[in-house]
C-alpha cells in the first residue's frame, strides 16, 4: 500500500501534515504524536522578527468552530532556526514553514534565509500588505502577483507553497495566478474572518472584535474550495479547513487535494494526526486501494440540467 | 504513563443545584497531579460543544481523579448529565501547580468563589496554615467539613450570610497586618486575583496566584490562552495556570 | 416596552422576520407558529414563471449546519399572486417577496408587478445573471450596479431590500454601492457556497455538487459581515444567518442589525421564530431596555493595539 | 392537538446490536397517526447534529407511539443512547399516510428491510392480507411472531437463510401470477421500490409505495425532500411519503 504523495520536491511518506499554528513548533504535541509518523509538520507563522500578537481573550468557541485572533505572536526567524528547528531535525519527517511579513521585502528576506534549511516554505498571504494601506495580499491580485514571482526567486531550493485565503471572491482564478508565478502547490483553506458578541457585557467575544474562524463548521465550504481549484490548476492542493478524522481527510482528497492538514482537530484530540492517518489505511484497504494517490480528484460526478 | 487516557465516571455528587463533583477512574496510569494543575475534560463526542474544558485537579487519591465543577454553559452543562459508568476522554495533568516546598505555618491560601476548585487539594496536602474563603453567600461555601480541620479558617461572604461581611481581599490585608505571612497562594475571580497581587507586590510577600484563560490546546502550542505580562505574553496552560507574583 | 421597527417604509411589530425559502409560503408553518406575532414574512424566492429546481437529493447536514441546492424551484409570480399572496394577506403582518432572476429585466418586471402590493421586495442578487455567462450580480459590481437602479425606478411603494452573498471579498463596499443606488436596506448574508462529498461512494452528497451552507456554523460570518456592513452605510440591515436562539439574534443586532431573519432554524424549531421574540422581551426586561433600536449597533468596543 | 410535542421515553428494547424499538409517551394531546406516516425525532440539544430526524410510526396505541430504528449514523445512535425518562422534541404525525380504504383480501403488503417500520402498523390494522418480508439474512427479519398472525407470511432472504433464497420483487412477481391481487403496499430500499413501482404499472395493479429522501423541515417549506415524477417534484414530507404508483 503506498501513502506516499509529493508536493513539489517534498516527499511526504503519506499525506497528513499538521496545520500552521495548531502544532506550535511541534514540541509541544511530540508527547501526543509520534513525530517521525506524520506526513510533514508544519509550524506556527514566523515573521522576521519575534512578534507579541493580539491581547487576549483570543480565542472563543463557536458552534461546531472556534475563533482565533492569536495575530502574530511568534518567536521570529532568528530564534526558529536556532531554538525550535533543530528539535524538528531530530525526526525524519519534513518541516514546512509558514511565513509571514508585512510588505513583500519581509517575505523575500525571509525566503532567502530558510531556502534550503527546511522542505518547504508556505506563505501566509492573509496578513495585511502595510505598504499598500493594510490591504491583505490574498484579495490584492497585483500585489500577490508581485509578492509570489518575487520570492519564487528566492526560493531556489525548498518546495514554495502559497496558502490561500477563503475571502476570495473567485479562489480558482487566484489558484491559477499562483501556478503561473512559479507556486510549487496552493494550500487552502485559511481561517474566515468572523466575530462573536457577548450580549450580556455587549462586548466582542475577542480582544480583537475579529478573528478567524476554523473548526467543523467550515469543512464544506473548503472542500468547496479545493474542488474548484482543483479544477483550474495541475499543482498540488493540500486541502484543510475542518479535518477532524479520515472521513473528512478522505473528502478533501477525492475533491482534489493531494495532502491534507489537520488544525483545530489537534485541540480536540491530540492524536489526531496519526488516527487520521491509520483511518487512511482502513480505507484503502476496505475499497483496495493501493496507491493513495488515485483517490485525489476522484469525486465522481456529473451535473444533471433542468 | 501517558497525559492523555481515558477515565471512568464512577460518581457524580451534587452540591447545590449548580455544583457538582465528579469523581473519575483512569482507564491506564497517568502522572499524578500536583494542586494547581488542570485537566481537559472532553464534554462531548460531537461537534457542539466542540473543544475541551480546563478544571482544576479538585482531589486525587489511589488512582482516582475528581473534579469540582460549576454548572455555566453548553460544557459543564453537558459534564452534569453524564451518567455513571460513563467514559471520559482526558488530558492532564497540565500546567505548573503550586510550589508545595514554600508551604509553611506562615503561608495563607486565599480562595474566592470556584477558586476553591484548585486550592483544596493544596490544603489536603498542608493544613497547618490560615485559609481565607470567600463567596457571594453562604450557599456559595462549600466544603466547611472538610475544611474545619485547618489551623485556621477564615469565611467571608458578600452578604455577611457566613463569616465576616466583606471580601477575601479585605480579610488577607487584616491577616497580613496582624500575622507573620511569608507567602500566599490564591486562586479567585479576575479582580481578587489582580487585587491580591497588587497587595503581595505592595507588601514584598511571595506569592502565587492560579488564573483562568480561555483555552484550546492546553499544551502550549495554539496560543490561545495568553496572558499579559511585563515580560510578555504568557501562555496560562503552561507558563501557568500559577504564576509567581513577580511575573506579574 | 416597544419592540417596532422599520425597515425602509416598512413598519414591523418586532424585528423578527423569517429568512426566504425556509418558511415556504408561510402557510406551512401556519400550524405552528402564529403569523400574526412575526415582524414580517419573507416568502421562498419568486420568479417570473414556475421552476422545477434542481434535482434531488437537495439536502445534506454538515456540522452544525446544512447545504441545500433547492435552486430557484418555486411556483412563479401568477400563482404566488393568485395562490399564495391571499392566505398571507389574512394576516396582520407585512409580507416581503423575494425574487430572483436571469437578467436586470426579470426583476424589472417582478418589481413593476409585486410594487404596492407587498410590503416589501427583496433582490436576491446570488443569482447569475444569464446574460452575462452566468457571473452572479453578487460579485459583478458593474452588473449589481445596474440592476439596482433600474428596479429602484420601478419600485415606488414597496420597500426595496437587496440580499447581499457573503461571497463578497468586501461586503462593505457592495453595501455601499447598494445604498447610493437607492436600496432601502440590504439583508445578508445568504448561503456559503459550499459542497460535502460522500466517501464511500464518492459521490456528491448533492446532485447539483455545490449547495448553500446555512445554519450555526456561519453565525460568526454573518455576525462579522453584518458589523462591516453597520460601520459603512445608514440603511438598516437585516442580518441572518445561524440565528436559534434569542441570544443569537440579540449578537446580530448588537452588531448593527435592525431586524433578524431566522431560517434554518425553523426546522430545528418550528416555533423559534415566537421563541426569539419572547427570549427577545426578556432580555430587554433583565437589562431594562425600553426600545429595542437601542439595541441596534449597540457592542462596545475598541481596538488595543500592540 | 399539536404536531409539535415532547414524549417521555419510556421504553427501549434492543432487537439485535443494531435495531431498537423507542416507546414515547406524549406529554400532550397529538392527533392519531395513520400507517405510514412519520414523525421528525431531534436527536440532541446541541447543534451537532443539527435536523431532525425522520422515523415512520412503527405502533400506537392508547397515547403512546413506538418507533422502530436502525442505527445508522450519528442521529439514530445519539438516539439508541437515550437513557429511560428522557424528554424528546418531536413533530408529526406528518405526510401521506398508506390509504386504508382499499385494504382488503386481495392486498399484499411488501416490507424489504427497513421498510418494516413503514408497513408494520398497516399489518397490525388489517391482517386478512398477504404479506412479503424480505432481508439480506434471518437475523434481519424482524417480530416474526407478531407476523404470524396474518393470513400468510413470506419471507425471503437473500443469503436463504429464511424462506426463499431471493428477493422481494421476484416473490411479488410470483404471488401475482399466482393469486387475485388488487392492491399492493409496499416499503423498501430505493430499488426495491422502483422495481415494485415498475411491476405494478406493467401489470396495471393499484400500489402504495413509501419512498425516503433527506428532509430538514418534514411540512413542505423547505422544498429539500423532493422525488422527480412526471408531475414535477413532489415533497415526501408532504405529497408522500406514500405515492400512488399513478404518480411515479
Ligand atoms: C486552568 C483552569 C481551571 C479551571 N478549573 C475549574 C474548576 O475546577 N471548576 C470549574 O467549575 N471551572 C473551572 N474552570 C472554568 C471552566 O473551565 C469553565 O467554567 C468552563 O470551561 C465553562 O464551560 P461551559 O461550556 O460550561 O461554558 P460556556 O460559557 O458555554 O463556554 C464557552 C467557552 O468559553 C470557555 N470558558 C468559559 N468560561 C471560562 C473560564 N472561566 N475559564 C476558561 N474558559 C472559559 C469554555 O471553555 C468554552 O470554550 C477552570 C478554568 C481554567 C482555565
Ligand atoms: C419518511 C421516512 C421514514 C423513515 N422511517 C424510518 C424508520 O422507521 N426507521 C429507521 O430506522 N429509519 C427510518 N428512516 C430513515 C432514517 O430517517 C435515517 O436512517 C436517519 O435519518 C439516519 O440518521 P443518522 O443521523 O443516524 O445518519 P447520518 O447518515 O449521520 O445522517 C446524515 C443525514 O442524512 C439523513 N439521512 C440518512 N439516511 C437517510 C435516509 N435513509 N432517509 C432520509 N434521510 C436520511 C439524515 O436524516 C441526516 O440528515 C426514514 C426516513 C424517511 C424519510
Ligand atoms: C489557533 C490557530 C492559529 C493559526 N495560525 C496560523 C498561522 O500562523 N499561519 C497560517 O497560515 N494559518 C494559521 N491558522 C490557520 C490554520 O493553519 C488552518 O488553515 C485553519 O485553522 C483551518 O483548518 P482547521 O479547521 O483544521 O483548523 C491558525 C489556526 C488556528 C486555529
Ligand atoms: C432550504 C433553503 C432555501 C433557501 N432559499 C432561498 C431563496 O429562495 N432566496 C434567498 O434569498 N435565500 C434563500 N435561502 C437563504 C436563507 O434565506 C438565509 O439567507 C440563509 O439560510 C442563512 O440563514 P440561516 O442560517 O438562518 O438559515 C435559503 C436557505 C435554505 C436553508
Ligand atoms: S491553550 Fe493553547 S497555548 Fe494554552
Ligand atoms: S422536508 Fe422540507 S419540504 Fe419536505
Amino acid at each position: 500500500m503506498n501513502l506516499t504523495v509529493k508536493i513539489g520536491n517534498m516527499t511526504m511518506k503519506n499525506p497528513v501534515m499538521t496545520a500552521s499554528g495548531t502544532f506550535g513548533y511541534g514540541a509541544e504535541y511530540s508527547e501526543f504524536v509520534d513525530l517521525n509518523a506524520l506526513g510533514a509538520v508544519v509550524v506556527k507563522g514566523i515573521s522576521l522578527r519575534p512578534r507579541e500578537g493580539n491581547p487576549p481573550p483570543r480565542i472563543v468557541e463557536t458552534p461546531c468552530g472556534m475563533l482565533n485572533s492569536i495575530g502574530l505572536q511568534n518567536v521570529g526567524l532568528e530564534a526558529f532556526l536556532k531554538e525550535k528547528l533543530p528539535f524538528l531535525r531530530r525526526y525524519d519527517t519534513p518541516v514546512v514553514v509558514n511565513i509571514l511579513g508585512d510588505c513583500v521585502e519581509d517575505y523575500e528576506e525571509l525566503c532567502t534565509r530558510l531556502d534550503g534549511k527546511v522542505e518547504a516554505i508556505e506563505l501566509n498571504v492573509s496578513c495585511p500588505n502595510v505598504k499598500k494601506g493594510g490591504i491583505s495580499f490574498a484579495i490584492d491580485r497585483e500585489a500577490l502577483k508581485e509578492l509570489i514571482g518575487k520570492v519564487r526567486k528566492k526560493v531556489k531550493h525548498s518546495t514554495l507553497i502559497v496558502k490561500l485565503s477563503p475571502v476570495s471572491e473567485d479562489i480558482a482564478s487566484i489558484s491559477v495566478l499562483c501556478e503561473k508565478e512559479g507556486a510549487d502547490a496552493v494550500s487552502l483553506i485559511n481561517t474566515i474572518p468572523a466575530m462573536a458578541i457577548d450580549i450580556e457585557t455587549r462586548r466582542p467575544a475577542l480582544a480583537n472584535l475579529i478573528g478567524g474562524l476554523s473548526g467543523p463548521a467550515i469543512k464544506p465550504i473548503g472542500v468547496r474550495m479545493v474542488w474548484q481549484v482543483y479544477q483550474a490548476v495541475k499543482i498540488p492542493i493540500i486541502g484543510m479547513g475542518g479535518i477532524m478524522n479520515a472521513s473528512d481527510a478522505i473528502e478533501y482528497m477525492l475533491a482534489g487535494a493531494t495532502s491534507v492538514a489537520v488544525g483545530t482537530a489537534n485541540f480536540v484530540n491530540p492524536s489526531a494526526t496519526v488516527d487520521i492517518i491509520e483511518g487512511i489505511k482502513d480505507y484503502m484497504k476496505r475499497h483496495s486501494i493501493s496507491d493513495i494517490n488515485e483517490i485525489t480528484g476522484g469525486i465522481i460526478w456529473e451535473i444533471k440540467d433542468h | 504513563m501517558s497525559r492523555r487516557f481515558t477515565a471512568r465516571l464512577i460518581e457524580k455528587r451534587w452540591l447545590s443545584s449548580e455544583h457538582f463533583l465528579l469523581r473519575l477512574v483512569p482507564e491506564e496510569k497517568t502522572p499524578e497531579p500536583k494542586p494547581g494543575q488542570f485537566y481537559l475534560l472532553r464534554p462531548s463526542d460531537t461537534y457542539d460543544p466542540l473543544l475541551r474544558r480546563p478544571f482544576s485537579i479538585f482531589r486525587s487519591s489511589k488512582g482516582t481523579i475528581e473534579f469540582f465543577i460549576e454548572k455555566k454553559g453548553k460544557g459543564t452543562t453537558l459534564l452534569s448529565e453524564l451518567q455513571k459508568g460513563k467514559r471520559l476522554d482526558c488530558m492532564g495533568p497540565l500546567g505548573r501547580g503550586f510550589p508545595l516546598n514554600i508551604l509553611s505555618q506562615d503561608s495563607v491560601v486565599v480562595a474566592g468563589g470556584m477558586g476553591i476548585a484548585s486550592v483544596f487539594s493544596l490544603l489536603e496536602h498542608f493544613k497547618d496554615l490560615i485559609f481565607i474563603y470567600g463567596a457571594r453567600t453562604k450557599e456559595q461555601l462549600f466544603f466547611l467539613d472538610e475544611l474545619s480541620s485547618l489551623k485556621r479558617l477564615i469565611t467571608v461572604t458578600e452578604d455577611g450570610s457566613h463569616g465576616k461581611r466583606g471580601n477575601t481581599v479585605d480579610a488577607l490585608k487584616e491577616v497580613i497586618e496582624e500575622e507573620r505571612v511569608t507567602s500566599v497562594f490564591a486562586c479567585g475571580p479576575e479582580g481578587m486575583n489582580q487585587s491580591v497581587s497588587r497587595l503581595l507586590k505592595s507588601h514584598s510577600i511571595e506569592g502565587y496566584i492560579s488564573f483562568e484563560e480561555r483555552m484550546a490546546c492546553g499544551v502550549g502550542a495554539c496560543l490561545g490562552c495568553v496572558k499579559e505580562t511585563p515580560q510578555g505574553m504568557k501562555r496560562v496552560c503552561t507558563e501557568g495556570p500559577v504564576f509567581s507574583v513577580k511575573e506579574l
